[in-house]
């Protein structure tokens, strides 16, 4: 999203009312919130901090402004939630069952496609070659293809072993779809983490790598856009930007 | 414990529910190969059907009827993907790691460690099989949970900012009207002397006098054009020099930028 | 929306807590509009009390909870506005300007544009037909467009010759962007020769107009709204007031 133009900014701060002694900063924060409040509900994307900074006053505390409108919305219909680094008005969870729609999707993914989404999830970034030593069993290129397409896993670089294989993780549309504020709250992670089971080796060696979806590792590459992979999926009509 | 029965599979297979148990029994089979995701999940069923515990399962009794129900798939003569021949034989080596004890010495890993190992991937397939399920459990976005139905676009106002001034506006015109009568001033193309040209006219000029005589008052008539100078002049000069080393001509200059001074050479006549 | 299947009815009500005398009443009514709130959120269209009916407990009075909903929200971002006999929400109107975004994009003019702009500049009022005389070349609808849109050109009238053509003038707009004072300060054909853009091998009778931008010529007719170019020009998206 585009910031607004520089007469924006005189017209918005000159449009508080600062009646009150102290109600000016009252009377800011409360259109702070009516602004957050606006942005987001009029997005059915989640929007990051950045992208609704230029519209907030002057310097205001961004995440403090959100967390405020998340208690005020809390016992609401709707809730404001986090979907990693960006924000988003979402249907109260509770209310679901009510809301509850088919869905096709979904329906039609195999078990070895929600599989590797899972192992990806958990084990991320992973590569093309872990995913199969997990499940036991090569991997169709149409699984990836199919998680690729569906908009919850992206190729994230290329491992610095032999091969340079390609590494995988997942979106923030993941995140969203399946209503989680960030990897850190996949089900059953906790236990997962205990048992040592998101390791490659044995729980002997006890060392526990957690799924990350952060900057490039050290040892991952970034892919290059004319990476021969990553045109195959472009041809194949795969997303259009693997790494957004 | 012993060799379970195929059929037995099939009753406590929730999975396969098309293979009944009156189903031939070649069908059966290929279907349940067919109805596994590969050599780990067809162990993690004969796992399961042992104890509910992964933890507590006996490896060996579980490489025991991996190896049994492979042997009666191939007996079958029913095509098998080779990752499940590759973990048979693996196992079977496993299950002879586990049989005889490990000599010092031995560089191998040991059976403990490779039944360890099986039951390490079993227990992070299952894990990951339930995480799956766990995150279908989700409230997921489109199903139980909504995002704004009627988002409200953002109504991007565009301004085209043209990058033209006067001078270009001028020059546009300026040029277009000349367009128009181009062909009123139309001129020859540029005159350019070749070697040949400049040779056969610095011969006629020169002619047999045999008089010393400026070489630019030879060419005097033709560098009245000032656009015409340089190539008269270069030309000519290349030509008079080649004129020169045929000793038919002889040129002369007291001084640096003095005048050039030129001549039919007399005793080349005279030869003549 | 779908409507919700039969089971939710008896779930519902059976989901409510009514323990306190009074609360179970204040309960319903929370949850009514919690509800209220979620439908209207996530529905791609105004809804109908009708259609809402449905999701909410039996016998609720929904004209007033769409109120009340109305009410809560009327000092937020976002409001409950009646559509008709149909609700949504929507961005509140003060916050319209947040949905706006100015962007510019620096362009550069077509040889074509140039010279037609400049035909237009020294031969106005001129017609289709004499610019295409002067240019040698006939003028794509387009040119005009852009030089309309660009807002440096208007129609100035009709000419009074048989096929009555549009007469094209220049705008104040234009004065503006080039910085001249007036149309008397377009070079003339002397200065024009004076800096080197005309050369000096001009047949003697060529000649640069003087451009004249004032009222109404004798021979030019003044253009109704309703004239069907001037319609025309505005349904292809052209400057809503060409004479501005």
């Amino acid at each position: 999203m585009n910031h607004p133009n520089g007469q924006n900014r005189p017209e918005q701060s000159k449009n508080v009312k600062s009646v009150k002694d102290s109600g000016g900063g009252a009377d800011i924060r409360a259109r702070n919130l009516r602004v957050l409040e606006a942005l987001l509900f009029a997005s059915s994307e989640p929007m990051s901090t950045a992208e609704l900074i230029p519209f907030l006053s002057e310097g205001a505390a961004v995440e403090a402004l959100l967390t405020d409108l998340q208690e005020a919305y809390s016992t609401r219909g709707v809730s404001l939630v986090q979907r990693g680094d960006k924000w988003a008005f979402r249907t109260a969870q509770d209310l679901g069952f009510l809301l509850r729609r088919e869905q096709t999707e979904t329906r039609s993914m195999s078990r070895a496609a929600l599989e590797t989404l899972a192992i990806i999830a958990y084990h991320q970034p992973v590569t093309r070659a872990e995913m199969e030593e997990i499940r036991g069993v090569a991997a169709g290129r149409g699984t990836l293809d199919l998680l690729m397409e569906a908009g919850w896993v992206r190729m994230r670089g290329r491992r610095r072993t032999p091969g340079r294989p390609v590494t995988y993780g997942t979106t923030e549309d993941f995140l969203d779809h399946f209503s989680l504020e960030s990897l850190g709250d996949l089900p059953g992670m906790e236990e997962l983490k205990g048992s040592g089971l998101l390791s490659n080796r044995l729980p002997a060696d006890m060392q526990i790598p957690l799924p990350y979806d952060g900057d490039l590792r050290d040892d991952e590459d970034a892919l290059e856009d004319d990476d021969p992979e990553v045109l195959a999926v472009l041809s194949r009509g795969g997303p259009a930007k693997p790494s957004e | 414990m012993g060799v379970a029965d195929e059929q037995d599979w099939f009753a406590q297979d929730p999975q396969t529910e098309r293979a009944g148990a009156d189903a031939p029994d070649a069908e059966v089979l290929y279907v349940d190969v067919e109805g596994f995701e590969g050599p780990l999940d067809l162990l993690l069923e004969l796992a399961r059907r042992q104890k509910l515990d992964l933890a507590n399962i006996s490896v060996l009794a579980l490489a025991e009827q991996y190896l049994e129900f492979i042997e009666r798939v191939r007996k079958k003569r029913i095509e098998i993907a080779a990752d499940y021949l590759v973990m048979a034989a693996w196992l079977a080596y496993l299950k002879s790691r586990l049989m005889v004890p490990q000599v010092p010495g031995d560089e191998e890993p040991s059976g403990e460690m490779m039944a360890a190992l099986l039951q390490f991937r079993l227990k992070r397939l299952e894990a990951m099989r339930r995480a799956s399920e766990q995150l279908m459990n989700r409230p997921r976005l489109g199903v139980q949970v909504f995002g704004r139905g009627d988002p409200e676009p953002v109504d991007i106002a565009r301004h085209q900012v043209w990058k033209v001034d006067l001078f270009a506006l001028l020059k546009a015109y300026t040029g277009l009207r000349e367009r128009g009568i181009v062909v009123d001033y139309a001129l020859g193309a540029r005159t350019v002397w070749s070697l040949k040209e400049a040779r056969k006219i610095l011969e006629r000029l020169i002619g047999e006098e045999g008089e010393w005589a400026a070489f630019d008052t030879y060419l005097a008539q033709y560098l009245v054009e000032p656009e015409d100078r340089a190539t008269v002049l270069a030309s000519s000069f290349s030509a008079s020099l080649e004129l020169v080393r045929e000793g038919q001509i002889e040129m002369r200059q007291s001084l640096t930028f003095g005048p050039l001074l030129i001549r039919r050479r007399k005793s080349d006549k005279r030869n003549a």
